[in-house]
């Protein structure tokens, strides 16, 4: 088995993870520097909301915003924001919540309209997106253009992830630095530390590529991947499943390390699902994943790890992916997809399936192309 | 003859720090007795301030002035953090260069008067430089 | 027979918004010839205030002294909203929220350049006022 | 063989559904809750926060628009309520103000409802401390008033809990959800968002729609999960996800759980929207059922129309409850229609019956240890200690 006659898209992107950052950084940083002050001032909530990857953007940068903006944030589904939640969380007070839009193509019907109810009610409105003049950027009244370059290919892929969540950062950064609640050393330690993180990590990505293609192996014959992880690395693990079915269109679920206990736990042929456990030693809740770790041994399910920890901390019989510690914890979800994101793009190719079942006409009718962007918008006021 | 000795400190929010001891380090070394020293930091939200050297209260005072003059506000036109802005405006107003007199190798506000490096935005790794200048012998 | 009337208006940022004949509507409905008219603006970032009505401009001079008196500090101790809302609270606390005219001819009693204003101190957001009519 | 002849204890909970909420709701009154939470504690609470381990999670998530009292429809003219919260249980512990730290000044006004019904798992009773640690007010829904966690509670709501043999629990989240229903509109009426009147008569309209699910309509849905699982497990399908928006994303939520406490199916379960970003690729689309809560007065009936529609083009097993017109569907697709009640936050406390039928039937069928109870390799983590002897923290 020569790996390199199954390269596929997941692993040329992963292999580009620190080019594409460094072309991001470069394009967000200096438009975050332009929010105006006072309407960050202003900001007293923050909602972030997205389909797909981007509404696990938000989610996977939630510790980041509330550890250096201390403001209390959350990423709710974008079906919630904009038909579930209670109006009284809107317009108490001019320019708040501050709400970041995330959609690459800036074409998402769910995420234009959670634009216009929030804009609706005076909220300040920023999106990010790769198209600065899409129906979503015009709907807001900020846009941060993540830059990336129009051709690349990031389909299925997590450039477009990554894109979202160095914008994400950099806004943060921004509102943390301008609320004063982390100081100018601070503020220029994390602008430095997130390129010199995500170069650590690029030192390591051809390791991870062989011991994936490894895992891929022995994963391809699988019925099913279970994915584990906690608030931002919840994002980790969704994310890995939201691949598993991009790539292969594989059977795959995810949970939190208490209620996978209580549920996941319980799944049948427990030796035929691959597990898929996110912990780090930076975590509040590492101790308790532990616990979890060790009722995944019980069942003997093939199991692999990512986290900033050492192999040592957990059991021999699983594979760990020990990734770079950052100096900042909420940096992790950024590079902990990688590992993965080998495994599921290795296993497709092994299987021999094109992404987003693109040879498959039922999946690319009118009806389905369009099940996005088109659909009735409704206005919750 | 001309002397430059560049320093490095690092600084707290607000703070004040009492720098005459790398001037007259800087003048030591340099061998000049009489001249001038003069002292600036090329930071712009920083500043260079001559302090009386009675008393440290003194020192609370000027900071409580600096931002009663001039608040943190949030709706000023330069579009970044409070202090930062503030800063800008403290180190135009209050100078970010004085010159000092030096006489027989020793400062003429020797004991009046100390040199205090001003942090407008900090805390922050800053530097600032000592260019001693005049004649070695009598 | 006292008369009351709650009034509604949708203010702007460092907005004055000019209510005399507003409150001279209420009186005029209330059927008070002789009496008092009390204006209560149960607000904690907005107060109504009486000044010239002549220059709109003058309106805007008191909004940026006002500013300057009070500036939109961010190191207020009272930091639980906004910087704007902070310094709103010390400029509505001393503008005042509760006003006393006197009804006179069925009528208040404002002088030839008097007029009430709503001052905005954290706008824009949908604010209301009350006018009571007391008749002697 | 007939829908009749199968039963099991997760059967006869699910056929008893309105005789239990009738014995729950006679204990649960507004003057019982009261006794249990005295109005001027009531008055003073500012922020609810609702948190519970599986199902109880599902019932956080079910009565937060009750809590909210955000009655889309104005037709009780209902005021916006309490600002309210519902979290996984590991998220409440370990991570809610833990990097942003909490605001001193609502310290006293936060108050944790944390459900759970033995009380003994470890994350419920660390939840409770830790909001005491935190100066708000932890109140207990929990069936065992003697247990734990009524112990690390300031107050305590017992629910009435008729009991049945082990099997996937239903008739506990009828009990959980009745509670936190009641102590929403008691809440409520202490802080005079709702009239007294207003309160009684939701609880009527409640209970009317419970009774709504009468002898015919429940002998209907048995009898259709049962074809459908029958057909589905003749199809081969392994596999399935369900979708829910808002307060129905509880029903998908618990309905995933049942079909793995049932018999170890696979599932998973999103939300309309995303379901069209992500599941829609799922590759082996014959064998993989979907499962939709699609009501006609929900506000995101418009996009699960759209997402039924879209999946219909690709997928052969649907099924969708809903209290809409069947003609509105598909062919392709299953409706389950379910009684229509008065209020939209009213659904999460009876739509899930159809999926517990199916869970029923299927787990009878596959011959499954509801839980895996004694099934290698389950059983050799002794009395659940994955979450019963689980390390307490309170940061």
């Amino acid at each position: 088995m020569n790996r390199n006659d199954y390269d596929n898209s997941l692993a040329r992107q992963a292999r580009r993870l620190e080019e594409y950052v460094k072309i991001v950084y470069e394009s967000v940083f200096p438009q975050v520097d332009q929010l105006p002050v006072k309407e960050i001032w202003d900001a007293q909530k923050i909602f972030i909301t997205g389909c797909g990857d981007s509404w696990l953007a938000g989610i996977a940068a939630k510790p980041a915003f509330e550890s250096v903006t201390k403001i209390e944030t959350n990423a709710p589904r974008a079906i919630d924001f904009s038909r579930a939640l209670s109006n009284k969380n809107l317009g108490y007070s001019p320019n708040t919540p501050l709400v970041i839009l995330i959609s690459y193509s800036g074409t998402a019907a769910r995420v234009i309209e959670c634009a216009k109810r929030a804009s609706k009610y005076g909220a300040n409105t920023i999106a990010i997106t790769n198209n600065p003049n899409s129906p979503l950027a015009e709907n807001c009244r900020y846009c941060i253009h993540v830059g990336l370059p129009e051709d690349g290919e990031y389909q299925p892929g997590l450039t477009t992830y990554n894109a979202s969540m160095i914008a994400l950062f950099a806004i943060a950064l921004r509102i943390g630095r301008i609320r004063n609640k982390i100081t100018p050393l601070e503020y220029e330690d994390m602008k430095k530390e997130l390129l010199s993180f995500v170069s650590e990590a690029q030192k390591k990505v051809s390791e991870y590529e062989e011991r994936a293609f490894e895992t891929a192996l022995k994963w391809k014959g699988l019925k099913a991947e279970d994915f584990i992880g906690d608030y931002g690395d919840y994002a980790t693990a969704f994310f890995g499943s939201a691949k598993v079915i991009e790539t292969f269109g594989g059977y795959t679920t995810y949970d939190d390390s208490e209620d996978w206990c209580h549920i996941n736990y319980f799944l049948a042929d427990p030796e035929k699902i691959g597990r898929v456990v996110i912990n780090n030693e930076s975590s509040p809740s590492y101790d308790r994943m532990l616990e979890t770790i060790n009722a995944v041994k019980i069942l003997k399910s093939p199991c692999m790890i990512v986290s900033d920890a050492k192999k040592e901390a957990f059991p021999e019989t699983m594979e760990v992916f020990t990734t770079v510690k950052p100096k900042y914890f909420w940096m992790n979800p950024l590079i902990q997809h990688i590992p993965f994101d080998f495994v599921a793009g290795y296993i497709a190719a092994l299987k021999g399936e094109t992404g987003f079942r693109a040879d498959d006409e039922r999946y690319n009718s009118d009806l389905a192309k369009n099940r996005l962007k088109s659909g009735t918008q409704i206005l919750i006021i | 003859m001309v002397f430059i000795k560049d320093f490095e400190i690092t600084t707290g929010k607000n703070s004040l720090d009492n720098i005459t001891a790398s001037v007259n380090e800087a003048i030591k070394e340099s061998g000049i007795l009489n001249g001038i020293a003069v002292v600036e930091t090329a930071h712009s939200t920083a500043g260079i301030l001559m302090i009386s050297a009675y008393g440290k209260e003194i020192l609370d005072d000027i900071v409580k002035e600096m931002r009663r003059i001039i608040p943190a506000r949030i709706n000023f036109s330069h579009q970044d953090a409070p202090e930062d802005s503030a800063g800008h405006i403290k180190s135009a107003l209050f100078g970010s260069s004085v010159s000092l007199i030096v006489k027989e190798g020793k400062l003429l506000c020797e004991g009046k008067q100390d040199v205090y490096f001003a942090e407008y935005d900090g805390p922050r790794n800053r530097t600032y430089s000592v260019c001693v200048n005049g004649e070695k012998e009598g | 027979m006292a008369y009351m009337e709650t009034v509604k208006l949708e203010t702007v940022y460092e907005g004055m918004h000019d209510v005399t004949s507003d409150v001279q509507e209420i009186v005029k409905k209330s059927g008070v010839q002789e009496g008092i008219c009390v204006i209560n603006c149960n607000h904690t970032t907005a107060s109504i205030i009486i000044t010239s009505f002549w220059d709109k401009r003058g309106h805007v001079d008191i909004q940026e002294e006002l500013d300057k008196l009070i500036p939109m500090r961010y190191d207020y101790h009272h930091d639980f909203d906004t910087p704007t809302d902070a310094a709103g609270h010390i400029k509505s606390a001393i503008c005042g929220t509760a006003l006393t005219l006197i009804v006179h001819e069925g009528r208040a009693m404002l002088g030839s350049s008097q007029g009430l204003v709503f001052c905005e101190f954290d706008g824009p957001r949908s604010r209301k006022f009350f006018v009571k009519v007391i008749p002697d | 063989m007939d829908h009749k002849d199968y039963d099991s204890e997760l059967l006869k909970q699910v056929r008893n559904s309105v005789k239990d909420i009738r014995t729950i709701a006679e204990n649960e009154t507004f003057e019982f809750i009261e006794k249990c939470v005295p109005p001027e504690v009531a008055k003073a609470i500012g922020n609810i926060l609702l948190t519970g381990c599986g199902d109880s999670y599902c019932a956080s998530i079910a009565t937060k628009p009750i809590f909210e009292n955000a009655e889309t429809s104005t037709k009780t003219g209902m005021v916006p309520g309490i600002p309210t919260a519902a979290f996984r249980n590991i998220d409440f512990s370990r991570f809610y103000n833990t990097f942003s730290g909490w605001n001193p000044l609502t310290l006293g006004r936060n108050a944790l409802c944390a459900i759970s019904i033995s009380g003994s798992p470890a994350r419920p009773n660390e939840a409770a401390l830790r909001i005491n640690e935190h100066g708000g007010t932890s109140i207990a829904f929990t069936a065992n008033p003697e247990g734990k966690l009524a112990g690390n509670c300031k107050y305590v709501i017992p629910m009435t809990l008729p009991s049945y043999g082990l099997a996937p629990n239903v008739t506990s989240y009828y009990s959980s959800v009745f509670s936190l229903t009641m102590f929403a509109l008691y809440l409520n009426c202490c802080k005079k968002n709702l009239t007294k009147a207003q309160a009684e008569q939701s609880r009527k309209d409640l209970l009317k729609y419970a009774e709504a699910y009468d002898e015919a309509v429940m002998d209907r849905l048995s009898k259709q999960a049962f074809d459908l699982a029958k057909q589905w497990e003749e199809d081969g399908v392994d596999c399935m996800d369900f979708v829910g928006d808002g307060a129905d994303y509880a029903t998908a939520f618990f309905g995933s759980a049942k079909m793995v406490e049932a018999f170890g199916g696979l599932t998973t379960n999103d939300d309309s929207e995303d379901w069209c970003h992500i599941n829609f690729f799922i590759k082996d689309s014959d064998h993989i059922g979907l499962f939709v809560i699609a009501n006609e007065d929900s506000p995101a009936f418009s996009r699960e129309m759209e997402t039924i529609q879209t999946a219909a083009a690709i997928r052969k097993h649907i099924a969708v409850i809903t209290d809409a017109q069947e003609s509105l569907f598909p062919e392709n697709v299953t409706v389950f229609r379910v009684p229509k009640p008065d209020s939209v936050w009213m659904h999460p406390l009876m739509e899930h019956i159809p999926m517990d039928f199916v869970a029923g039937y299927i787990g009878v069928w596959r011959g499954r240890q509801p839980f895996r109870n004694g099934e290698e390799p389950y059983c050799e983590d002794v009395n659940a200690a994955r979450f019963r002897a689980s390390k307490i923290r309170v940061i």
